[in-house]
C-alpha cells in the first residue's frame, strides 16, 4: 500500500497563512462537518418545540394508527403504542435536555475556567485545592451522586444539571490550569509580567482568550453530549421528565416490552437519536481538538 | 536626568534565599544544616547609562535570578535596588509597574515573549499600546513598522504565527517588543544561547546598534565568557551565588585574578585549540566531580587548583573569613580571594 | 587517510513532507560523505543544515515520512554491506525539470528490507551516541543494567554476572566516579555531564567499529562540555575509535576532528583536512569563511568593531533557490560567476588532495 | 548525587510517596463522607433523624425522642456518629427491609464489582489492540474505520442495546431467564453473566476515551528520545518502551474510569435484573432510603479511591522518578 507525497509549485509561498480548517485532516474535517450539522439541528429543533411549531400535536393519540414504521401513513417516522406521532415528540423531547444541558454547560466552564486559571497562576495551595477537588468529584461515579441528591431532594432536571456542571467543573479547570503551565513553562507569563502587561489582561486576554477559548468550546460540546446521555439515563431510570410529557429516554423505555414483542422501531427511534446526537457532540469535539489543539499539525 | 557619573542601576547586598530545593543545592542546604539555599548571596554592583555589563558563570550560579530579582519577578530576601536614584526594593507591583517601562527583559527562551496563538503583528501592537495608550491607529501601524526596522525585519512577518517563525525572527521580534516601551535599561538573559552561530552574530550587532542609537544600558547574562568580554565594558563572574571577580572585560578576559575566572576561561580556550592550551591552570588538575559539595568560606575552595596547589590552606574554608570583593590593582578590578592570581597576561 | 573508507554515503536524499505547506522539506539534498578507518570526521552545520538527519537516515532511525527516497551507504569494516540495498523497488519518483516533485512510496515494504539490512550492524558494528542524555537514556531502568543489556546483546557475553562486570568496566573507562555504586543509578539520579558519560560507555560496551556521536555536548556547562571532549579525544587515542562528530560548536569539531565536512542546507559545502578548512582566511567555501568570521572572537571583534554576521535566515530547505543554495547570502559573488551561481548548483569539485568544495570560485 | 543510592534509601523514597497517597485517600474519603452526609442533610423532611432512628415524628416531640435514643442534635455530632458506625462497619438499616445496609452492600457489592471488573477487561482487550495498531498505522483504512465504529459503538444508549441484546439473544436462541441471575441454571447463567459485562465493557462511554488516551500515550513514548537511543543499540523497541506506553496509560485508564464503569453499571444491572449495587442504589433512591444510598455511595468511593492508590502504587513502581519528587 504505497502513500504519494507531491509539492505543487517550486516556489512555496514565504509564509503561507492557511488557517486550520485548510490544513487538518480529511477525517477531522468531516467530523466537524456532521457534530455542526446535528448541533444546529438540534439548535433548530429546540426552537421550534419552544415555540410549538410542531407537525403535529405530540398528545393526540390516533387509535387506527398505532404502532407505525417509519413513513407509514404520512407519519414520517411512525408511531408510538397510543398512535402518537413520534418525530413531533422527538422535537419535544430535546426540551428535556437542551436549557438544562445549556445550564450544566456555563456552570462547568465559568467555574472550571476561574478555578484552573487560579490554580496555574497562583499555584500552591490554590492548585492543591483544585486537585483535592476535581479528585473529590471523580470519587463518586455520577449516577450515585445523581440518585443520592434524587432520593433526598426529588431535584427537576434543573437541579440535576446544575449539580451536573458543578462535577464537571474540576474536570474544565484541570485542563486550563494545563494551559496556564504551558505558558508559564515558556516563561510567557512572566515575560508579560516583565513587559508590564496587568494581570487583569493577562488572565483574560492572553490566557483565557487566545489559550483556551477552543479548548472550552470543545469542552461545552462534550458537555452537551453529557447532558443527553444524563436526562435519558435519568428518564430511564424513571427519574427524568414522566409521561406524558416526552424525552428521549422515557420513549425509549415505553417502548421497550414492544421492543421485546418485536416491534422495534418504536424503541429504536428515540434510541437512534440519542445515537446521532451523542456521537455528533462528540465527533465535532474530537474534530476540533485535532485541529486547534492537536499538536500533529507538520 | 540625574548626572552623568551617579549609575542609572544600583544593587547593593542582594540576596535571594530560596527555601529547600532539591539537586544542586541540595547539598549545600543540608551541609549547612538549615533548610535554605543562598542561589543570590550578598551581591553588589552598579550599571550606568549606555554601559553594558556582563554577568557570566555556569548554570545555577545565580545570574538569572539576579536579574529576575531586579525587575521584581520574584521577591528579594535582602538589599536594596536603586534605579534612577529611587529606591525601587520597597514598591509594591502596583506602584512599580510605569516603572516596568524604562526597565525591560530578553529572555532566554525564544518563545517567551510570544503567546503561540496571536499573530506577531497583535503581539507589537499590544506592547505599543501599553506604553502609548492614546496612540490613534495611524500612528500606532507606523510605530509598529518603525519597530520592524529597529529590529530588520520585512513587514509580512507580522501575520505569521510564532510557530512559523525562525529561531532569529522570534529573538527579534522578542526585542522589538521590548524597545516598544522605549526601554533605558534592558536584562538580557542568554539571549543568543539559543541561536545558531551566524545568527547570534545578527543579534549581537543588533544589540550594539540599538545601545548606541537609544542610548540603552544592558545587563546581559551569560555563560559564554567570550561572549561577554566581547559584549560588555564591564564584566562580573559569579559562582554560586557570589560575585567572585568583577572589573573592564578586558582586563577580567585577558589578566583573571581570580582562579575560577581563569578556569572558566581555559576550559573554553581548551576547548576550541586543538593541543590544548598551556594555560597556567590545567583544568583537568581540579576534582573529577562536577560539583564537589561547596564549603564555608570561599564557595570554590573544593574545585580551586590554587587552594590545592597550596595544601589546602585553612584560610579559605573558614567560615568568619570568607573572602570579600576587594580592588586587586587600584579600584576598577576587584576579585574575592585569598590567593588571587599574580597580575600577568592570562590566557586568551 | 587514503585507507579504504569505513562508512561511504553517496547522493543520500531525505524528505519530510509537510501538509500544512503541501511541499517537501528537503531535510538532506543529496549529501557524499566517507569515513576513513580510524578517523574522526567532524559534520558541522547550523541547525537545518541536515547533519543530524544525514546519519540518522544512515542508520535507519528516520520514522517521519516520506523519509530516505534516494542514495547509496554503504559500510566496510572488511565485508563490504549496502545498507540501503535493495529499497529502490519501494520508492518511485516524479522529477520536475531535474528536482524531485512527488514520491510515492511503500512504507512497509521499505522499512522491513531496511532493517533486514541493518541487523548486526546497527548498535553492533555502528553505536550512536546523543544530545540530552537524561532523555536519551531510558529513564525507568539503571544506567548499569542498560549497559549490560548491550553487552549481552552484542559481545559473547552472555551470562548477567559477566554482562554487569562488563558494563561496570566500561564506566569505569569513562571515568565515572565509583562505577561499581554508580550501576544502579537511575539517569535522572546523575548529573548531566555523568549521564553523557553513560551513554558513551553503553555505546562503547557492543565494541562498535564506528561511533557516531550527535551533538554530544550541547545543552552542557563549558566546564563539563571540556571535560567530555577531553574523554573523547582520550577514547580516540586509546581504542582507536573511528568517530564521526556532529556538532554545530565549531570549537568542539577543531578540538577533535582530523577532517571536517562543512554542511548548508540539506547539502556538503566543503570537506577536507580540519586544520586547513576550518582556519580564517584560508581560500574555503565563502559560507565556511563567512561561518568562521562570526564566531563571537576577539579578533573578529576589534579589527572591524562589529562582527561580520551572514546577513538573511538560515535556509529553510522548503524553498531551495535555484543554482547555489547558499547564493541569496553569500558576499563573494562577483560577475564572473554570477550567471553559474544563479542558474547552477556547482558540484563538490575537488580543489586539492582530499579537499573538496562546492562553489564556482573554485571551478574552471 | 550520592553514588549507588542503596536498596533502602530507594525503598524508603517510594514508602514515602505510598504514605502520602494513603493520606491523600483518608482526607478524599472524608471529603466524600462531608458531601454525601451535607446532601441528606439540606434534604426536606428529617431524613437524618431516620436515618439513625427510623421513622420518628416531627415537631418538638422529636427533640424528647432525640434525648431518648441519645440522638446528637447538632449536624456536627449527628455526622460523627454515622461516620463513627460506618468505621464499625454499621451503615445503619434500610428504612425499606430493615436489614442492615452492610449485608444488602457487601452480598451485591460482589456481584457489581465481577461486573465492573469485567467490563473495564473487556473494554481494555479492545481499546489496547486498536491504539496500539492505531498508533503504528496512523493512516490505515482499517484503523480509520475501527476508530468509527468505536466512536458509535460509545455513543449508543446502554439501555436500549440491552433490550436489543435480549430481544436478539431470546428470538434467537430462545433463553431469556426471567428472573435474575441467581435464578437461572448453571450453563445459562455463565451465558447470561457474558452479556451485561460485554455490554458495559463496549457501551459505557468510556471505549473511545480509552482508545484515544492510549492512542495517544502509545504514539507520544515510540517518539521518545529513549525509545530512539533503544533502536540506535538494537535493542527491541517494546522492552524499553512498554512500561511508558501501555503499563502506565492501562493503569490510568483503570483508575480513572471506574467511577464511569460503576455509573453504567446501574443502568446495565437495571437492563438485566442484575441484582448489584445499581438496582440496589435505584431502589433505594425510588424509596428515599437514605441509608442504603448514602452506604452505596461511600462503597463506591471506596472502590474508586482505592482504585486510584493502586494506580499510584504501579506508578511510583514502575517510574523510579516518582519516588524523586
Amino acid at each position: 500500500m504505497t502513500t504519494r507525497y507531491s509539492q505543487a509549485q517550486e516556489r512555496v509561498s514565504e509564509y503561507s497563512q492557511l488557517s486550520a480548517w485548510s490544513t487538518a485532516r480529511r477525517a477531522d474535517r468531516w467530523r466537524v462537518l456532521y457534530g455542526a450539522a446535528v448541533a444546529v439541528l438540534v439548535l433548530v429543533s429546540y426552537a421550534l418545540g419552544a415555540l410549538h411549531w410542531l407537525p403535529r400535536d405530540p398528545e393526540a393519540m390516533d387509535l387506527q394508527a398505532m404502532l407505525l414504521g417509519p413513513i407509514e401513513q404520512g407519519y414520517l417516522l411512525g408511531t408510538d403504542f397510543m398512535g402518537r406521532d413520534i418525530l413531533t415528540r422527538l422535537i419535544l423531547g430535546i426540551q428535556a435536555y437542551f436549557l438544562p444541558g445549556l445550564l450544566s454547560i456555563a456552570i462547568a466552564l465559568t467555574l472550571g475556567a476561574l478555578l484552573g486559571v487560579l490554580a496555574g497562576y497562583r499555584g500552591g495551595r490554590a492548585e492543591m485545592g483544585v486537585t483535592y477537588l476535581s479528585n473529590l468529584v471523580d470519587s463518586m461515579p455520577r449516577l450515585v451522586l445523581m440518585l443520592l441528591v434524587i432520593a433526598a431532594f426529588k431535584p427537576g432536571i434543573y437541579t440535576i444539571m446544575a449539580v451536573v456542571g458543578l462535577t464537571t467543573a474540576p474536570t474544565v479547570a484541570t485542563l486550563v490550569k494545563g494551559k496556564v503551565l504551558m505558558l508559564k513553562a515558556r516563561n510567557f507569563i512572566e515575560s508579560a509580567v516583565a513587559l508590564g502587561v496587568p494581570p487583569r489582561a493577562i488572565v483574560f486576554r492572553h490566557i483565557l482568550w487566545y489559550n483556551c477559548r477552543t479548548l472550552l468550546l470543545i469542552q461545552a460540546t462534550l458537555g452537551m453530549a453529557e447532558a443527553v446521555l444524563i436526562e435519558t439515563s435519568l428518564s430511564y431510570l424513571g427519574f427524568g421528565v414522566q409521561e406524558p410529557t416526552p424525552s428521549w429516554g422515557n420513549m425509549v423505555q415505553a417502548g421497550a416490552n414492544y421492543l421485546l414483542q418485536g416491534n422495534l422501531w418504536v424503541s429504536s427511534a428515540p434510541a437512534l437519536a440519542i445515537l446521532a446526537t451523542v456521537l455528533g457532540f462528540h465527533l465535532l469535539g474530537d474534530g476540533l481538538n485535532n485541529m486547534f489543539e492537536g499538536g500533529q499539525r507538520r | 536626568m540625574e548626572p552623568m557619573d551617579s549609575p542609572l542601576l544600583e544593587v547593593r547586598n542582594l540576596s535571594k534565599h530560596f527555601s529547600q530545593r532539591g539537586g544542586l543545592f541540595a547539598a549545600l542546604a543540608r551541609e549547612r544544616g538549615t533548610g535554605v539555599i543562598p542561589a543570590v548571596d550578598d551581591v553588589s554592583f552598579d550599571l550606568h547609562a549606555n554601559e553594558t555589563l556582563g554577568l557570566v558563570g555556569e548554570s545555577g550560579c545565580g545570574k538569572t535570578t539576579t536579574g529576575k530579582a531586579i525587575l521584581k519577578l520574584m521577591p528579594v530576601t535582602a538589599g536594596r535596588i536603586r534605579y534612577a536614584g529611587r529606591d525601587i526594593t520597597v514598591l509594591s507591583q502596583e506602584e512599580f509597574r510605569p516603572l516596568r517601562r524604562e526597565i525591560q527583559m530578553i529572555f532566554q527562551d525564544l518563545d517567551a515573549a510570544l503567546n503561540p496563538k496571536m499573530r506577531i503583528e497583535s503581539v507589537l501592537r499590544e506592547a505599543v499600546l501599553l506604553c502609548e495608550p492614546t496612540l490613534a491607529s495611524g500612528a500606532l501601524q507606523a510605530r509598529i513598522y518603525e519597530l520592524l526596522e529597529l529590529v530588520n525585519l520585512k513587514k509580512n512577518k507580522l501575520s505569521s504565527f510564532p510557530s512559523e517563525l525562525s529561531g532569529g525572527e522570534k529573538r527579534r521580534i522578542g526585542i522589538a517588543r521590548a524597545l516598544a516601551m522605549r526601554p533605558r535599561l534592558i536584562v538580557a538573559d542568554e539571549p543568543t544561547s539559543a541561536l545558531d552561530v551566524s545568527i547570534q552574530a545578527q543579534v549581537i550587532n543588533l544589540l550594539r546598534d540599538l545601545q548606541s542609537q537609544l542610548g540603552l544600558s544592558y545587563l546581559f547574562i551569560s555563560h559564554d565568557l567570550q561572549l561577554v568580554e566581547l559584549v560588555s565594558h564591564r564584566v562580573a563572574v559569579m559562582y554560586l551565588g557570589r560575585i567572585v571577580e568583577m572589573g573592564p572585560a578586558e582586563r577580567v578576559a585577558h589578566a583573571p585574578r581570580h582562579p575560577y575566572t581563569a578556569v572558566l576561561w581555559s576550559s573554553l580556550v581548551e576547548k576550541m585549540s586543538r593541543e590544548g592550551a598551556a594555560s597556567s591552570v590545567a583544568p583537568s588538575a581540579w576534582g573529577v566531580f562536577d560539583f564537589e559539595r561547596p564549603t564555608e568560606g570561599c564557595r570554590f575552595a573544593p574545585r580551586c587548583p590554587v587552594y590545592a596547589a597550596r595544601g589546602r590552606p585553612a584560610q579559605c574554608t573558614d567560615a568568619s573569613q570568607a573572602p570579600r570583593l576587594a580592588a586587586a590593582d587600584g579600584g576598577a578590578h576587584v576579585v574575592a580571594c585569598h590567593f588571587p592570581l599574580p597580575a600577568q597576561a592570562g590566557p586568551g | 587517510m587514503s585507507s579504504q573508507p569505513i562508512l561511504r554515503i553517496e547522493d543520500l536524499r531525505t524528505y519530510f513532507h509537510s501538509r500544512v505547506k503541501q511541499a517537501f522539506v528537503r531535510s538532506v539534498d543529496g549529501v557524499d560523505l566517507e569515513v576513513a578507518q580510524g578517523e574522526t570526521l567532524g559534520v558541522v552545520g547550523e541547525s537545518g543544515s541536515g547533519k543530524s538527519v544525514t546519519m540518522l537516515s544512515a542508520m535507519g532511525l528516520v520514522s517521519a515520512q516520506p523519509g530516505i527516497v534516494t542514495g547509496r551507504v554503504v559500510f566496510d569494516d572488511g565485508t563490504p554491506r549496502e545498507l540501503l540495498e535493495g529499497l529502490g523497488r519501494h520508492v518511485a519518483l516524479e522529477r520536475r525539470d531535474g528536482r524531485i516533485m512527488g514520491v510515492e512510496k511503500d512504507e512497509r515494504g521499505w522499512r522491513a528490507q531496511a532493517e533486514r539490512n541493518l541487523t548486526g550492524v546497527r548498535g553492533r558494528r555502528i553505536a550512536m551516541i546523543f544530545q540530552n542524555p537524561k532523555a536519551a537514556m531510558n529513564p525507568f531502568e539503571t544506567i548499569g543494567r542498560q549497559i549490560a543489556e548491550t553487552v549481552r546483546l552484542h559481545t559473547g557475553v552472555k551470562t548477567a554476572h559477566e554482562a554487569r562486570e562488563r558494563a561496570i568496566h566500561w564506566l569505569g573507562e569513562v571515568r565515572i566516579d565509583s562505577p561499581r555504586l554508580r550501576y544502579d543509578n537511575h539517569p535522572h539520579g546523575l548529573s548531566g555531564g555523568m549521564c553523557q558519560r553513560a551513554m558513551i560507555a553503553m555505546a562503547l560496551a557492543a565494541e562498535p567499529r564506528l561511533l557516531i556521536a550527535d551533538e554530544p555536548t550541547t545543552g552542557l556547562d563549558a566546564t563539563i562540555q571540556a571535560r567530555i571532549v577531553d574523554l573523547l579525544a582520550e577514547l580516540r587515542e586509546r581504542l582507536g575509535m573511528t568517530m564521526v562528530l556532529i556538532s554545530h560548536d565549531i570549537g568542539v569539531i577543531v578540538r577533535l576532528s582530523d577532517r571536517v565536512a562543512v554542511m548548508y542546507g540539506g547539502r556538503v559545502m566543503e570537506s577536507g583536512p580540519a586544520a586547513e578548512v576550518l582556519t580564517e582566511g584560508g581560500g574555503g567555501h565563502p559560507y565556511t569563511q563567512a561561518l568562521l568570521a562570526s564566531i563571537p572572537q576577539e579578533r573578529n571583534l576589534r579589527e572591524k568593531g562589529r562582527l561580520p554576521a551572514i546577513e538573511g535566515e538560515v535556509l529553510d530547505t522548503i524553498n531551495v533557490p535555484r543554482g547555489c543554495r547558499f547564493r541569496e547570502r553569500c558576499q563573494r559573488i562577483h560577475d564572473s560567476v554570477r550567471a553559474r551561481c544563479e542558474e547552477h548548483e556547482p558540484e563538490l569539485a575537488e580543489v586539492s588532495p582530499g579537499r573538496r568544495v562546492r562553489c564556482w570560485l573554485y571551478q574552471a | 548525587m550520592i553514588p549507588g543510592r542503596s536498596k533502602i534509601a530507594a525503598l524508603a523514597a517510594v514508602g514515602r510517596v505510598l504514605a502520602r497517597e494513603l493520606a491523600a485517600t483518608a482526607a478524599l474519603l472524608v471529603g466524600v463522607s462531608l458531601t454525601v452526609f451535607a446532601i441528606l442533610a439540606l434534604a426536606p423532611g428529617d431524613p437524618v433523624a431516620a436515618l439513625l432512628g427510623g421513622n420518628l415524628p416531627a415537631g418538638a416531640e422529636r427533640d424528647a425522642v432525640y434525648e431518648a435514643l441519645n440522638i446528637p442534635k447538632t449536624w456536627y455530632g449527628q455526622y460523627l456518629s454515622w461516620v463513627g458506625n460506618l468505621l464499625h462497619g454499621d451503615f445503619g438499616n434500610s428504612l425499606r427491609t430493615g436489614q442492615p445496609v452492610a449485608q444488602e452492600i457487601v452480598a451485591s457489592g460482589l456481584r457489581t464489582l465481577f461486573l465492573t471488573v469485567g467490563a473495564l477487561f473487556v473494554t481494555l482487550a479492545v481499546a489496547v489492540p486498536i491504539a496500539v495498531y492505531g498508533a503504528l498505522r496512523p493512516d490505515s483504512r482499517r484503523v480509520a474505520v475501527l476508530t468509527m465504529a468505536v466512536y458509535v459503538v460509545s455513543a449508543l444508549p446502554v439501555f436500549w442495546l440491552g433490550y436489543i441484546v435480549i430481544f436478539v439473544f431470546s428470538r434467537q436462541f430462545g433463553i431469556f431467564p426471567i428472573l435474575s441471575a441467581s435464578g437461572g441454571e448453571g450453563q445459562m447463567v455463565w451465558l447470561y453473566a457474558l452479556l451485561p459485562l460485554l455490554l458495559l465493557g463496549l457501551a459505557s462511554g468510556t471505549l473511545s476515551e480509552a482508545v484515544r488516551h492510549l492512542r495517544e500515550e502509545v504514539a507520544r513514548v515510540l517518539n521518545e528520545e529513549y525509545v530512539r537511543t533503544a533502536r540506535a543499540k538494537g535493542a527491541s523497541v517494546w522492552r524499553h518502551a512498554y512500561k511508558e506506553a501501555l503499563v502506565l496509560p492501562v493503569a490510568e485508564i483503570v483508575a480513572s474510569k471506574i467511577p464511569f464503569v460503576l455509573g453504567g453499571a446501574i443502568i446495565v444491572e437495571q437492563v438485566f435484573n442484575w441484582p448489584g449495587l445499581g438496582r440496589l442504589a435505584w431502589q433505594a433512591a425510588q424509596d428515599r432510603d437514605f441509608p442504603v444510598i448514602m452506604g452505596i455511595a461511600m462503597a463506591a468511593a471506596l472502590v474508586v479511591r482505592l482504585a486510584s492508590f493502586a494506580h499510584r502504587a504501579v506508578y511510583v513502581a514502575v517510574n523510579p522518578r516518582a519516588s524523586h519528587e
